[in-house]
Formats: C-alpha cells, sequence, structure tokens
C-alpha cells in the first residue's frame, strides 16, 4: 500500500510537468488547429536558456532564492514566448490558408532546426544545472516523505491551468482568442485583430513550454538537446487524452498519463511502460473519441 | 405511399427538437415541409437520412423501416438529399461531384481498378454517362469542368440536386432548395421540380419561400416547436390561422 | 458622402470579380445592391470591410481613404457586417457571440441596452441564451448573426442577404428593423435576393452584373424599371 | 595524394556528442601522424560520414565511404548500426575497426576484415559477473535500458551470476532519454537487493543515482563501460555519486605509456577538455592501430592488413591498455578493470 | 502541356536505367533508398493523400512486413521474394484489426493514436514479444532474394529490383485513384457527411484504405528485410513514419508523381547536405519549412481530373 501511494506520488510528479507542456500545446492548437510539433523543443529552448542565464547571472546570490528564481522565470518565458512568435512568424504564417499537414510539416522542420541548432550551440552533450540551487526540503505527507519541489511542479501546473482557464473563458481577450481559432475572417468583422490575438496565443504557448523546460532543468538537473522530442510527444499525447483545445483536459490528461505510467511500471512491466500507456489512451479514445474533457460539438447538418 | 412517419421523437438534451410527429408521403406528389425557424424540420430530415438516430417511433420507407439505419444503406435503398448549407465537394469538378452519387448504383473495389476488369472497365464508362445525363437535367452540363467551388450559388443549389439524382433515388429530399436564389431562379427551380416529380419521383422539400411552396407542393406538413401543428393542400394551410399566426404572419401590405 | 467607393477593382488570384465599380453611400439611406449569383454583390462588402484586397480603385469613408486599413481597424470605425453564411462562432454560445458583437465598445450599459433589444427582436435567441451556435438551426443562426452585428452600434451596416433562411414572419421583422434602425441615424447597405422587399425599403439601389455596376437609380425608378423586373422581379415564369 | 582513413559515426540524431568526439580524436591523432612524418610518405586524411545512430543511414554512409577510396574504416557506434554496415565494407574489402560494438555476434560471421577495440560482452558480463561476486552481493538486481548492448551485458551477467547461485531478485529495462526514475527505483527498492548492476549508458546512470539518493535509498550501484562518463558526475552530484563502481576499459590517464600520456595531453591542450568518451578513445585505438599495421606492412592492401592485425599486432601499446586481436577480429586480454566514484567525483581505480 | 509532362517522365525513365551507367555505388544506394520510400509514401499517400485521414504510424505496418519476411525467411528457408505477398497480407490482417477499433477517429485524435501503434509496435519488437523478434538486436542473416535465378545484392540489381516495384505500384496505384474506390477515398477526404450522403460507406472505406496502405508497405517491408539483410527496430520508429508523413505532404499529397518527387526531396536532401556534418540536419529542417512556405500545397499538388466528356457534346455544343 505505501508502495502505491509512493508510486502514485512518482506519477504525479512526472503528470504535472506532461501537462504544464501540455496546457501550451493546447493553447496553440485551440487556435491555429495546428500541432506544434517544435512545441518540445520551444521546452527544450526553455531548459537551456535557464541553464545559460542561471550561470551567467547568479541570480539567486544577488535577489535570494525566491526572487531570483521568479526572475528566471519571467526572463525564460519571455525569452521563450518571444522565440514562440518569430517561429509562429516564420514559419506557420504562410501556411495560414493551406491545409492542415502543411502546417504539420512546417512544424516538424522547425522541430529538427531548433534541436540541431540547440546541439550546435549548446554542443552535443549533456548539460547540467548547477547542483542545490533550490533547497532540497522535503515535506512528510501521511508518513510518506515528498520533496517539496515536487509539490511545487504541481502546484505551479495548476496554478498555470487556472490562470489560463479563467483567461480564456471569462475574459473578452479569451472569448476572442476562441473566435478567431473557429473562424479568422468572421473574427476580424468583429474588430478583433486576429494577428495579434494569435502573437498573443504564440507567446503564452511557448511561454508555458520554456517554463516547463526550466523546471525539468531545476528537478532532474540533466538535459539535452534531444530531451523535447520525448517530452513533446508526452505532452501531445497528454492533451489529446484529456481533449485537445481544452484547458482543464491537458492537465487532467497530463497527469492521468504519468500516474498511468507509473502504476504501469510499478504493476505491469518498466519496458511496456509507454505501450501500456499509449494503449490506455487507445482504449480511452474508443469510447470517448474527443478525449476525456473533449467537447463533442456534434457538427449540425 | 412512399414514406411513413409515425410518432418520431427526437431530443437533444433537454430539447425535443422534434416531437411525435407522423405524416405520410405519397408517391409521385411533392410534399413541403415548413415551419419556422427551429421547428425541427431539418431535424426530421437528418432522421429520414440516417444522420441522427430517432429516440422514438418509425420512419417506414417503401414498406421498410429505417429509423437509425446507415446513411449509406438509406441511399442505397432509394432516399437522396440536398442540405440546407450546400456540401459540396468544394475542390472537385462539378462532373466529380455527380460521379459520388453514382457510387453507390456501383460494384467494383479496390482490386477490380487495380486489375481493370471488363467489368470495372463498363461500368466507369455507364457511370460517366450517368453523371453527365444529370448534369444535363439540371442544366450543367456545360459546367462539367469547372470546379463546384467556382460556380454560383444558385448552381451550386443544382449541383448538389444533380448529385442527388445521381443516387437513382425514389425519394428525394431537399432542404431550403431556393434558399440564395433569386426570383426567376426559383421558377425554374419549379419547373425542374415538376419535371422530377413527372419522371416519377417523389419530392420532400423544405422552404420558406412561400411562392414556391404554394406553386409547387401537393400537400403541406406544417410543424412548430417539434410538433406538427397542420397538414393538408397549400390552399388549406394558407388558410389555417394557426399557421398563419405561427409562421406566415399577416401581410399588411398587398 | 459618407461612404465612396470610386473603381474599384478585385482579383481572386488571377480572376478579376470587380471590374471598377462606383458605388455612393450617403449619411442616413438605405442603399441596396442588387445582382444575378455570382456578380460581385458580396464581394463589394468584403471590400468595404478590409476583408478582401483591393486590387485597384478605393474606398472612402468621410475623408479618410481605408483601402489599406486592416479589417479590425474598420470596426473601430463602426462600419459593420453581417456576412453572407452566417459565420457565426459555433464553439461559442449565443450569448458570447452577441457579446463578441460588441467586441469595439467600451460602454457597457450601452451594450446591455443593445443586448436587451437584440432578445427582443429575437426571443428565440434568449431561449438558446447558453446553447453552443453551431447546433442552432439555420434560421436561429441567421437571427444571430444579424443580432451580432446590431450589437456593435454601427454607424455604417452592411447585411449580405440577412432574409437568407428566415421564416416569412421573420423576414418581415428583419426589414422593420432595417427601416427602424435606419431612422435612428444608421446608414444601411442590404444585399438581397429577395429584391422586390429590398427595393421597397431602400432609397436607391445599384445593380451589379458580372463585376460592373450597370444600373444605378432611385428604388421607385428600380422598381418599376422593366429590366430589372425582367431579370430580379417577375421573370419569364 | 594521401592516405583515407573513414570515421563512420553518430554526428547527429541522440548519439551526436560520441560522433563528434570521435572525430575529435581522430582529428587530433591525424595530425599527430602527418606532423611526424605521415604514413609510407603519404598525408593521413580522415573522411567522417555521419550514420545519425540510424542503420539505413549507416549503410548509406557505409556505400559512400566504400566509393571514397579509403583503405579502412574506425566505426561505429551501437552493434545493430554496425552490423547494417559489415557486409558493405567486407564486400568492399575495406578494413573496418569498430569501436562501440559489442555485441558477440558481430565477429562470429567469420568477415575477414573485421575488428574491434572494444571487448564483447561476454568479456564484460564475466567481469560484471566477478565483481558482484566479489563485492558479496546475494541479492542482485540488474537494470538494462533495451539497447542491444545493454541487454546483452545484462542477460551474460544474469546467466553467469544464476549459475553461481546468486539471486536476480529484479531484473527489467527502463526507457533511455526519460528523466524520471522514481518509479523504476520505487520499483526495485521493494525487491530489497544488495546491489544493482545498470548496464546501460551514463545519462541514465546519472539520474538513477541522483534520484535514488533523493529516495534516501543507499544500495550500491554498479554499471558498465556506457556508465564510463565524466558527465555521470555532473548529472549525479558528487555526493549522489560517491561510491558508485563501473567497469571499463582503462582511462588513458591510469595508464602510465607513454602514448596515452602523450594523447591526454594533447587532447587538452587542442579542445580544452580532457576526453569523456571510452568509446571515442577506442575510435582512437581503431585509428591508431590501422596506422601501425600500414606502417609496418608498407601496405595499403587489405588482405595484408588484415593479416598483420589478425596475427601480428600483438600488445601494441594502445590507449586503452595492450592491444591485440585474435583470428575472429576480437581484442583479446584483460581489458576491463574496476573504477570507483570518490567524495571528490574522481574515478578511481580499484586493485 | 501535357506533352511536356510525360517527356520528363519519359527521361525520368530513362536516367533510371541507365543510372548504373554513371552513378557510382553510393549514388545508386541512395536510389534505392528513395525508392523504397517512394513506395512506402505511395501506400501511406492512399490514406493520407486520397483519403486525408492522420496517419503517422505508417512504420507499424512496414515493420510488422518486414519481420515477416525475416523471421520466416531465416527459421524456414523460404526465399526472400515468395515472402512478399505474405508479409503484405499479414500487414493488412494487422491493420484490419487495430484500425477497425479507431476508425471513426478524428483528425488529431486518429493522429496521437496512430502514433501509439507504432510505438506499442516498437516497444513489442525491442521487447521480443512471442520471444520471435530478437529484441533489441534485431532479426540478422536474412537470405539475399533471387529473383529468375539471379541472386540479388549488387546496388545496381537492386536499383532495378526496387524501381521495377515503384513502377508496378505506380501502375496499380494510378488505376485506383481513378476509379471508384479512388475517389470514394478523395470525396470522404472532402467532406464525409456529403460523401455518406452521397451513398459511401465512409468506416468501411476508411477501413479499406488502411488495409490496403498496410498491405504495400508490408510487401516493402519484404524489400528491406531482403536488401539489409539484417532490421532490427530503430527502423520503425516513430520518427521513420513522420518521414513518409513528409514525403506525401511536402511531395503533393494525393498526387503520385508529387510523392515519388517528396521522395526525392525527404530522403535524398540530407545526402546532399552530407558535406555539411553537423550541419546537416539544421539545413534539412530549414529546407523544408521553406519548400512549405513557398508551395504551401505541396510541391505538385494534385491536377483536377479530366474525363473524356467529349461524347457528349455534338459538334462542340454541350448537348
Ligand atoms: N445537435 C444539436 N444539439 C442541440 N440542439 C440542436 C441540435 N441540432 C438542432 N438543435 C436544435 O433543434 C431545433 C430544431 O433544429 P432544426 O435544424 O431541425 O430546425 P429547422 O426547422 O430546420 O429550422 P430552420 O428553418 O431555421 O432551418 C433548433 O432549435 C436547434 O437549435
Ligand atoms: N474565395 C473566392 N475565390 C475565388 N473566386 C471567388 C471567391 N469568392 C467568390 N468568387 C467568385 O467571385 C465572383 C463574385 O462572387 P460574389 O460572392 O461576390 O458574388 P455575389 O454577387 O455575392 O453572388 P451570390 O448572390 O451568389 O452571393 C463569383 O464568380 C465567384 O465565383
Ligand atoms: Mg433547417
Ligand atoms: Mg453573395
Amino acid at each position: 500500500m505505501e508502495e502505491f501511494f509512493q508510486q502514485l506520488t512518482n506519477g504525479l510528479a512526472v503528470g504535472g510537468i506532461y501537462a504544464l507542456i501540455a496546457l501550451g500545446y493546447t493553447m496553440v492548437y485551440g487556435v491555429l488547429k495546428l500541432i506544434n510539433f517544435a512545441h518540445g523543443d520551444l521546452f527544450t529552448i526553455g531548459a537551456y536558456l535557464g541553464l545559460t542565464l542561471l550561470t551567467s547571472m547568479s541570480l539567486m546570490d544577488s535577489l535570494g532564492v525566491f526572487f531570483g528564481l521568479l526572475l528566471l522565470v519571467l526572463m525564460v518565458m519571455g525569452l521563450v514566448g518571444l522565440i514562440g512568435v518569430l517561429l509562429d512568424q516564420i514559419a506557420y504564417k504562410p501556411l495560414r490558408q493551406s491545409p492542415r499537414l502543411s502546417a504539420v510539416v512546417s512544424a516538424l522542420g522547425a522541430s529538427i532546426v531548433f534541436q540541431n541548432a540547440v546541439m550546435l550551440i549548446y554542443g552535443a552533450r549533456f548539460q547540467v544545472y548547477p547542483q542545490d540551487i533550490l533547497p532540497r526540503i522535503v515535506i512528510n505527507i501521511f508518513g510518506m516523505p515528498v520533496p517539496l519541489i515536487r509539490i511545487m511542479i504541481l502546484m505551479a501546473s495548476i496554478f498555470m491551468m487556472g490562470a489560463l482557464y479563467f483567461f480564456i473563458q471569462r475574459t473578452k481577450v479569451g472569448t476572442a482568442i476562441r473566435a478567431a481559432a473557429e473562424d479568422q475572417g468572421a473574427a476580424r468583422l468583429m474588430g478583433i485583430d486576429v494577428n495579434r490575438v494569435i502573437m498573443l496565443v504564440f507567446l503564452i504557448g511557448p511561454a508555458l513550454g520554456g517554463a516547463a523546460g526550466l523546471m525539468v532543468g531545476l528537478y532532474y538537473g540533466q538535459i539535452n538537446f534531444t530531451m523535447g522530442w520525448i517530452y513533446g510527444l508526452k505532452a501531445f499525447t497528454a492533451a489529446i487524452l484529456g481533449g485537445i483545445g481544452n484547458i482543464p483536459g491537458a492537465m487532467v490528461g497530463g497527469i492521468l498519463l504519468g500516474v498511468i505510467e507509473a502504476l504501469g511500471a510499478a504493476y505491469i512491466s518498466i519496458a511496456w511502460k509507454d505501450a501500456i500507456a499509449f494503449f490506455v489512451l487507445i482504449l480511452i479514445l474508443i469510447f470517448r473519441p474527443t478525449g476525456l474533457l473533449g467537447e463533442r460539438v456534434a457538427e449540425k447538418i | 405511399m412512399i414514406l411513413k412517419l409515425s410518432n418520431l421523437t427526437k431530443r437533444f438534451g433537454g430539447l425535443t427538437a422534434v416531437d411525435r410527429v407522423s405524416f405520410d408521403v405519397e408517391e409521385q406528389t411533392v410534399m413541403g415541409l415548413i415551419g419556422p425557424n427551429g421547428a425541427g424540420k431539418t431535424t426530421i430530415f437528418n432522421l429520414i437520412t440516417g444522420n441522427y438516430k430517432p429516440d422514438e417511433g418509425e420512419i417506414v420507407f417503401q414498406g421498410q423501416s429505417i429509423g437509425g439505419v446507415w446513411t449509406n444503406k438509406i441511399v442505397m435503398l432509394g432516399i437522396a438529399r440536398t442540405f440546407q448549407t450546400i456540401r459540396l465537394f468544394q475542390n472537385l469538378s462539378a462532373l466529380e461531384n455527380v460521379l459520388a452519387g453514382c457510387h453507390c448504383r456501383m460494384k467494383s473495389g479496390p482490386i477490380g481498378a487495380m486489375l481493370k476488369t471488363p467489368g470495372q472497365k463498363q461500368e466507369e464508362l455507364w457511370a460517366l454517362e450517368h453523371a453527365m445525363k444529370q448534369l444535363q437535367f439540371v442544366g450543367l452540363a456545360d459546367r462539367a469542368e469547372l470546379l463546384s467551388g467556382n460556380l454560383s450559388y444558385g448552381n451550386q443549389r443544382l449541383l448538389e440536386i444533380a448529385r442527388a439524382l445521381a443516387t437513382n433515388p425514389r425519394l428525394l429530399i431537399l432542404d431550403e432548395p431556393a434558399g440564395g436564389m433569386n426570383e426567376q431562379e426559383t421558377e425554374a427551380l419549379i419547373e425542374l421540380i415538376f419535371k422530377m416529380r413527372d419522371s416519377g419521383l417523389t419530392v420532400l422539400l423544405i422552404e420558406h419561400d412561400m411562392g414556391l411552396v404554394m406553386k409547387a407542393c401537393n400537400r403541406l406538413v406544417v410543424v412548430e416547436y417539434g410538433k406538427k401543428i397542420a397538414e393538408g393542400t397549400p390552399e388549406e394551410i394558407q388558410a389555417d390561422s394557426r399557421v398563419i399566426e405561427a409562421y406566415l404572419g399577416i401581410d399588411e401590405e398587398e | 458622402m459618407l461612404l465612396e467607393i470610386e473603381n474599384l477593382h478585385v482579383k481572386y488570384g488571377n480572376v478579376e470579380v470587380l471590374h471598377g465599380i462606383n458605388i455612393n453611400v450617403d449619411e442616413g439611406e438605405i442603399v441596396t445592391i442588387l445582382g444575378a449569383n455570382g456578380a460581385g454583390k458580396s464581394t463589394t462588402l468584403l471590400a468595404i470591410s478590409g476583408l478582401v484586397k483591393i486590387s485597384g480603385g478605393l474606398i472612402r469613408y468621410k475623408d479618410e481613404v481605408l483601402n489599406k486599413t486592416p479589417a479590425h481597424k474598420i470596426v473601430r470605425r463602426r462600419i459593420t457586417q453581417a456576412p453572407e453564411g452566417r459565420r457565426v462562432f459555433g464553439t461559442l454560445t449565443v450569448a458570447e457571440n452577441l457579446n463578441l458583437g460588441a467586441y469595439t465598445s467600451t460602454n457597457h450599459e450601452r451594450t446591455r441596452k443593445n443586448l436587451e433589444w437584440v432578445y427582443e427582436l429575437f426571443p428565440r435567441l434568449k431561449e438558446r441564451e447558453n446553447q453552443l451556435s453551431g447546433t442552432l438551426s439555420g434560421g436561429e443562426q441567421q437571427m444571430l448573426a444579424i443580432g451580432r452585428a446590431l450589437m456593435s452600434d454601427p454607424k455604417i451596416l452592411l447585411l449580405d442577404e440577412p432574409s437568407l433562411g428566415l421564416a416569412p414572419l421573420l423576414v418581415r421583422t428583419i426589414f422593420n428593423t432595417i427601416k427602424e434602425i435606419n431612422k435612428s441615424g444608421v446608414t444601411v447597405v442590404l444585399v438581397e435576393q429577395n429584391a422586390r422587399a429590398a427595393l421597397k425599403l431602400a432609397h436607391r439601389g445599384y445593380v451589379l452584373e458580372v463585376g460592373n455596376v450597370v444600373l444605378q437609380d432611385s428604388a421607385e425608378a428600380l422598381l418599376s424599371n422593366s429590366e430589372v423586373y425582367d431579370a430580379y422581379l417577375g421573370g419569364k415564369g | 595524394d594521401t592516405v583515407k582513413i573513414g570515421l563512420m559515426g553518430p554526428m547527429t540524431g541522440p548519439w551526436a556528442s560520441e560522433g563528434q568526439e570521435m572525430k575529435q580524436v581522430l582529428d587530433l591523432l591525424a595530425e599527430d601522424v602527418n606532423e611526424n612524418g605521415g604514413l609510407i610518405g603519404k598525408k593521413v586524411e580522415i573522411i567522417a560520414q555521419d550514420d545519425a545512430g540510424d542503420p539505413r543511414q549507416a549503410s548509406l554512409a557505409a556505400n559512400r565511404l566504400s566509393t571514397m577510396d579509403i583503405v579502412a574504416v574506425v566505426g561505429t557506434y551501437g552493434s545493430s548500426i554496425t552490423e547494417a554496415t559489415q557486409n558493405i565494407y567486407d564486400e568492399s574489402q575495406i578494413i573496418q575497426v569498430a569501436n562501440g560494438s559489442t555485441a558477440i555476434r558481430l565477429t562470429e560471421k567469420g568477415l575477414k576484415y573485421f575488428f574491434r577495440t572494444c571487448p564483447r560482452d561476454d568479456e564484460q558480463g564475466r567481469v560484471g559477473a566477478q565483481t558482484i561476486k566479489d563485492l558479496g552481493f546475494k541479492k542482485v538486481a540488474i537494470l538494462h535500458d533495451n539497447t542491444s548492448y545493454a541487454k546483452g551485458l545484462a542477460d551474460e551477467a544474469k546467466a553467469l551470476l544464476e549459475k553461481d547461485n546468486i539471486s536476480i531478485v529484479f531484473y527489467e529495462a527502463l526507457t533511455p532519454g526519460e528523466r524520471d526514475y522514481n518509479a523504476i527505483l520505487t520499483k526495485m527498492k521493494s525487491s530489497k537487493p544488495d546491489g544493482v548492476f545498470f548496464t546501460g549508458y551514463y545519462p541514465e546512470a546519472g539520474l538513477l543515482l541522483r534520484q535514488k539518493s533523493e529516495m534516501g535509498w543507499n544500495v550500491p550501484f554498479i554499471g558498465g563501460d556506457a556508465t564510463n562518463h565524466p558527465d555521470l558526475v555532473k548529472i549525479a552530484g558528487k555526493k549522489s555519486a560517491e561510491g558508485f563502481y563501473f567497469l571499463t576499459a582503462p582511462l588513458p590517464k591510469d595508464l602510465d605509456t607513454p602514448e596515452a600520456k602523450k594523447f591526454v595531453a594533447d587532447f587538452q591542450k587542442k579542445y580544452e577538455a580532457p576526453p569523456n568518451s571510452i568509446y571515442a578513445v577506442l575510435s582512437g585505438d581503431g585509428f591508431r592501430v590501422i596506422v601501425e599495421a600500414i606502417k609496418s606492412t608498407k601496405s595499403t592492401d587489405p588482405d595484408k592488413l588484415a593479416d598483420f592485425l589478425h596475427k601480428k599486432l600483438t600488445d601494441f601499446p594502445g590507449l586503452t591498455g595492450k592491444i591485440s586481436f585474435n583470428d575472429k577480429g576480437d581484442r583479446i586480454g584483460e581489458v576491463y578493470r574496476v573504477y570507483r566514484v570518490d567524495g571528490e567525483g574522481n574515478f578511481v581505480l580499484q586493485p | 502541356m501535357k506533352e511536356k509532362r510525360y517527356i520528363v517522365y519519359a527521361l525520368f525513365v530513362v536516367f533510371l536505367l541507365t543510372a548504373p551507367l554513371y552513378l557510382n555505388r553510393y549514388w545508386l544506394e541512395v536510389l534505392n533508398s528513395v525508392g523504397l520510400y517512394a513506395i512506402l509514401g505511395l501506400s501511406l499517400n492512399i490514406i493520407v493523400g486520397y483519403g486525408g485521414m492522420f496517419h503517422m504510424g505508417h512504420a507499424a505496418f512496414y515493420a510488422i512486413g518486414a519481420y515477416t519476411t525475416a523471421i520466416i525467411s531465416t527459421s524456414y528457408g523460404v526465399p526472400v521474394l515468395w515472402l512478399m505477398p505474405l508479409s503484405g497480407l499479414t500487414a493488412g490482417v494487422f491493420a484490419l484489426v487495430v484500425a477497425r477499433p479507431i476508425i471513426h477517429l478524428r483528425g488529431d485524435y486518429l493522429l496521437i493514436v496512430t502514433i501509439g501503434l507504432v510505438e506499442i509496435v516498437r516497444i513489442a519488437l525491442i521487447n521480443n514479444v512471442f520471444g520471435i523478434t530478437g529484441g533489441a538486436n534485431g532479426i540478422f542473416g536474412i537470405p539475399r532474394p533471387t529473383l529468375f535465378g539471379y541472386k540479388i545484392f549488387k546496388s545496381h540489381q537492386f536499383l532495378y529490383l526496387i524501381w521495377g516495384c515503384v513502377a508496378v505500384t505506380v501502375f496499380f496505384f494510378y488505376r485506383l485513384e481513378n476509379s471508384r474506390f479512388g475517389r470514394a477515398l478523395v470525396y470522404l477526404k472532402e467532406d464525409e457527411i456529403a460523401a455518406e450522403g452521397s451513398g459511401v460507406h465512409t468506416a468501411r472505406y476508411k477501413l479499406a484504405a488502411f488495409v490496403l496502405g498496410a498491405f504495400w508497405a508490408g510487401m516493402v517491408g519484404t524489400l528491406f528485410a531482403a536488401k539489409m539483410t539484417i532490421i532490427s527496430p530503430e527502423s520503425f520508429s516513430f520518427w521513420e513514419s513522420v518521414l513518409y508523413f513528409m514525403i506525401v505532404i511536402l511531395g503533393g499529397s494525393g498526387n503520385i508523381a508529387g510523392v515519388i518527387l517528396g521522395a526525392f526531396l525527404v530522403i535524398g536532401l540530407p545526402e546532399f547536405f552530407r558535406g555539411l556534418e553537423n550541419y546537416r540536419l539544421l539545413m534539412f529542417g530549414a529546407a523544408m519549412i521553406f519548400m512549405m512556405i513557398f508551395r504551401t500545397q505541396g510541391i505538385l499538388p494534385p491536377r483536377q481530373k479530366v474525363f473524356d466528356v467529349s461524347r457528349f457534346r455534338k459538334g462542340g455544343e454541350p448537348i
């Protein structure tokens, strides 16, 4: 039983990170119906930029852990967000009117470019975050030791999800984003500056991915240029599992995927863990074809 | 009697879009289905064509119950339709659109196609001819090779009818065929409907253009809030106070 | 002159569909544009709203040339359009759609009043306030599209076939509403297949044929013009 | 006119750091040869081709190299990648010296021109099992990563340990490239092993060590030669890495031959860092035996070279110890040493 | 216009036939690789290009075919080329079983499920499922194919074998494209509801597209196994599927000539970039983006079908 709960928290920790990346995925998808395969690489870039900023500016020393970290997170998010906007302007904007799969190929191309650019800039070797930047605090929850950082990652995901959900569902700009997602021409006729909206989305989505990259760096320490591919795929899976385009769905999907992986590894087989996760995904989609929380808008005929 | 609806019901969540509707359609007549917006007319069509499954009630077509049967099967049985918002294959030529209608009257599969068996060849020739005939029938033969998306709105409506006709239907279902047509084009459409009826087809249509409805239909069914509120000849319906109140309104002028 | 279209050319790809048309709209007028299918009526409206690129000529609003102004800024000049084909936001609720109609407005009181007014015009929309608009019936969507355009308090309202798919009773409501808001000072440009009703309502009309203005006159004159009658009103039967 | 020697390695893709370091090593060594008068009166030229760690691309790279007049080729990394190229070189009569391809069967085919400077899995398995026995473990967990190298090593060790009645309480594979192995460690912990033999690569090993110590579990870990990499300590942190044992061919810094000393110094000078990857150093040895063969036979005839390497090369002073080949092309002799990571993160050769 | 196109095709065939005269082994091998991927692309094109389904797991079917060939040829000594239909069949049946429950999924949901499929297959292969796949080592010692008594092992021999298969594929698929079956797929891509309303059994056609595509990919698996003589799970990763996908979309989805061109670009281009070493993939990725931006519909998008309708006109006038 204790092992079960231990595995559950393992799953939650992994799932929290999947969720955070999935949020950015879903955000971009929600507006452009574009599977941004480069999202995982923006996550990688976040991890690398975080490392560079961390080691070159020694923020923690001058500002203390809390404010140093805050500033670091903001800087990484800002920079990755800008890269995201740039990516959109170069690789996706010219393809707005063309078939959806054309943009997918462009995204795959962008993914290759990012991955190799990181390799050329930072080298192919693994990079390592300085150890013990964050105080290693372990909290006891029902007699089970849980590192504080895990709780922080989960909280961060939940907070971001909440904020994003509120923003998209309840604010005027959020409604405009959803409108632009559906029919850009009609959105223009409402007075919505669609280009700005898309830019905003490409600022927020990648920024979230970048933040996740930074967290992975801080938590696990080890980063390399190919890491985004696996995480990106997992996050995409999570987003679909929850219902792509749906913000709470990304959260639920991410957490669930993490937990399935941990429990699958624990009680079935470690080597088959990913296969198990995909199998569960397929099962869920067979019965809920638009994911757990995805809306099933019957097409009006 | 070619089609018989009895107690047909369809709910969307809490909303009963079609509420115990029953009516019959006689062979080789033009039947009109009218009613206010959101009354459930299109939903009735979708139930007949198998796009939705009825919650209750029965649909009998030529003596066979077809409630909840797959759409393509229903097309095979002889019911074809057009859509309220035009649904053509925009990136294909007019002719290819009509060939889609021929599909269900053909048999050959992928292997036959790859080997180009004599039967398959024959069939393709037949389809081409059959499709051209339908285009001719609606008057679009000279537009056969244009992209359907580039046709004018009225012609797109006609093309949809041609595609439906290509399935060799017994019953043709038209959802607002005159929408977006001007009066002259509507006149031509009425002629076409008569031509179809005279060739042995039965037509069931939804339309808000009273000119067309009164001229073209033999009988009318009126629905409101999912319920049938009246049925009769156009003259009877025009005089029905309930229909006037719910749908037609009182003409201040004329 | 409130709105002035001078020698307007528009192309789709390589195909020119408007070959230099001239249309003027005075403040407080209802102007209707008639024409067969594919004549370029919708294209004209889209050009005014900035949704299609102009390849020649100019569009002037008051003293400002709008040729290069992006669509969302044109809306801020309070030129609003209810486009052809409804184009409601299907994944948004009815209420959200209507509120987007007032996206550019900052006067909340005014927006609230407009919403009430729209609901009064189309009680059906009030009933379906929280339904996703993608599941509305065709006519209900049409009501929503018009209601959404009314929400923005336009100075110029561009309506593209507003009566399409509406029941006779509602068609009347729509035309009465147009008359009403016009009286309250809104200028209307109306494209209609129902030419008779449109001409009865309008002050002046233009007739478009394959991308050219072939006729322009007062509404009464057009109503009694035999060419117009043959082409759009009676037909040969 | 030059003597062309090919290098086939993963210059892009997930193993790019290995391929790129292989190239650095060979460039350095070739420079050295050229400065010292070249080879049979000509200069040596290294022609590198990317195999991206993918069998199909490797076979293209091999075809490309075999049309470029090379005398011999060094590489590559990964057994199944190497295997996809063996026939191509054999048919073109090009000497191939693999550096990171430890699967047993590669040399069991009787290919005349194929050699490898890395020892085979069975050799390492044997040493691994012996080390575990020496450390006195009774219950052992074995973790591999389902690559053909790690699986091969794990299988060998498992068979040998079971023969000696040491119980294998845990035997599974992780997915390489992930970051969080807590679920695996939790599961492994519940099987209560005395020691863990991890046969995979250093990035995962580093994470395992780190996450293991964060869990507060201090079971000893032993790794195979793929964990021999200074980044292991960087990833795990000095504290977590302390006490980690691994088997490997000796590091150049631990050899007191002049060749090894010079190599380490030159490498440090040219690239401002010590060599990281043992496989890159093994590729250097591949290059050096080829050079030695050409020098000694004064020929670039593949048959003569192969013959020399098979029979005449004995106890050649390599960067990783003495090198001789048997008639299958396998490196013979005791190659493996046991290292332990000390509290400062240094790799200390165990007696 | 039309003639010009045929001249290009003819020149291309002549080029392939005479390639061994002036290309070295390496470039022949590149052509072989392109040929294999061209067939794979064409088989995927049925599903993605005509049917419009987002399928990124095609390597799964390819893998099933290749492993079927490898296992049977190594353990029962059946000549490799004889195994082509059987490998195709195995892949086809596998597709039938796995695609059936997921065929109703839309767009991106289908995409992730197919990605899941290829991952599950790869993981199963790596874990030596049923003890027959050889795990990460894969299967080695696959015999060379023989054709009419000739053993095929030289690059130029494979060139003729592989491009012969491409030709056969083009021949069949061209007919398919211009048939009831091909059209039905295009209809359901354009508008599923309208297709269904015209009497197309959309679910069955989607499934048929999957099975046919898988069958063909399975047969290519045989060629691949015979050519490499060793196969291992690395060759059937998700990234492989992505390559086929890019071939189809970049070349021009739904167009046979486009897909073949796509294979040249996606597989050939990285070979031209070999000189760039570490920059190779960077350039490749950038090239992908730029080609897509400049030809947003793919390099050679499908042309409108022409039908001979002159018979229906009298004296040039439509009847
Ligand atoms: N999928 C759905 N989910 C929820 N409500 C629906 C759905 N489809 C239709 N409705 C509702 O059912 C009612 C009937 O719709 P239907 O389309 O049948 O109307 P209609 O009579 O065709 O109207 P119109 O003349 O405007 O086309 C409408 O009020 C509509 O909002
Ligand atoms: N997006 C487009 N791409 C290419 N051609 C177009 C496009 N939209 C319209 N057209 C063509 O431009 C011409 C004018 O179209 P427009 O929609 O303006 O006509 P309309 O007068 O509004 O007709 P309708 O009464 O059918 O609405 C038509 O020939 C049409 O086929
Ligand atoms: Mg309707
Ligand atoms: Mg129009």
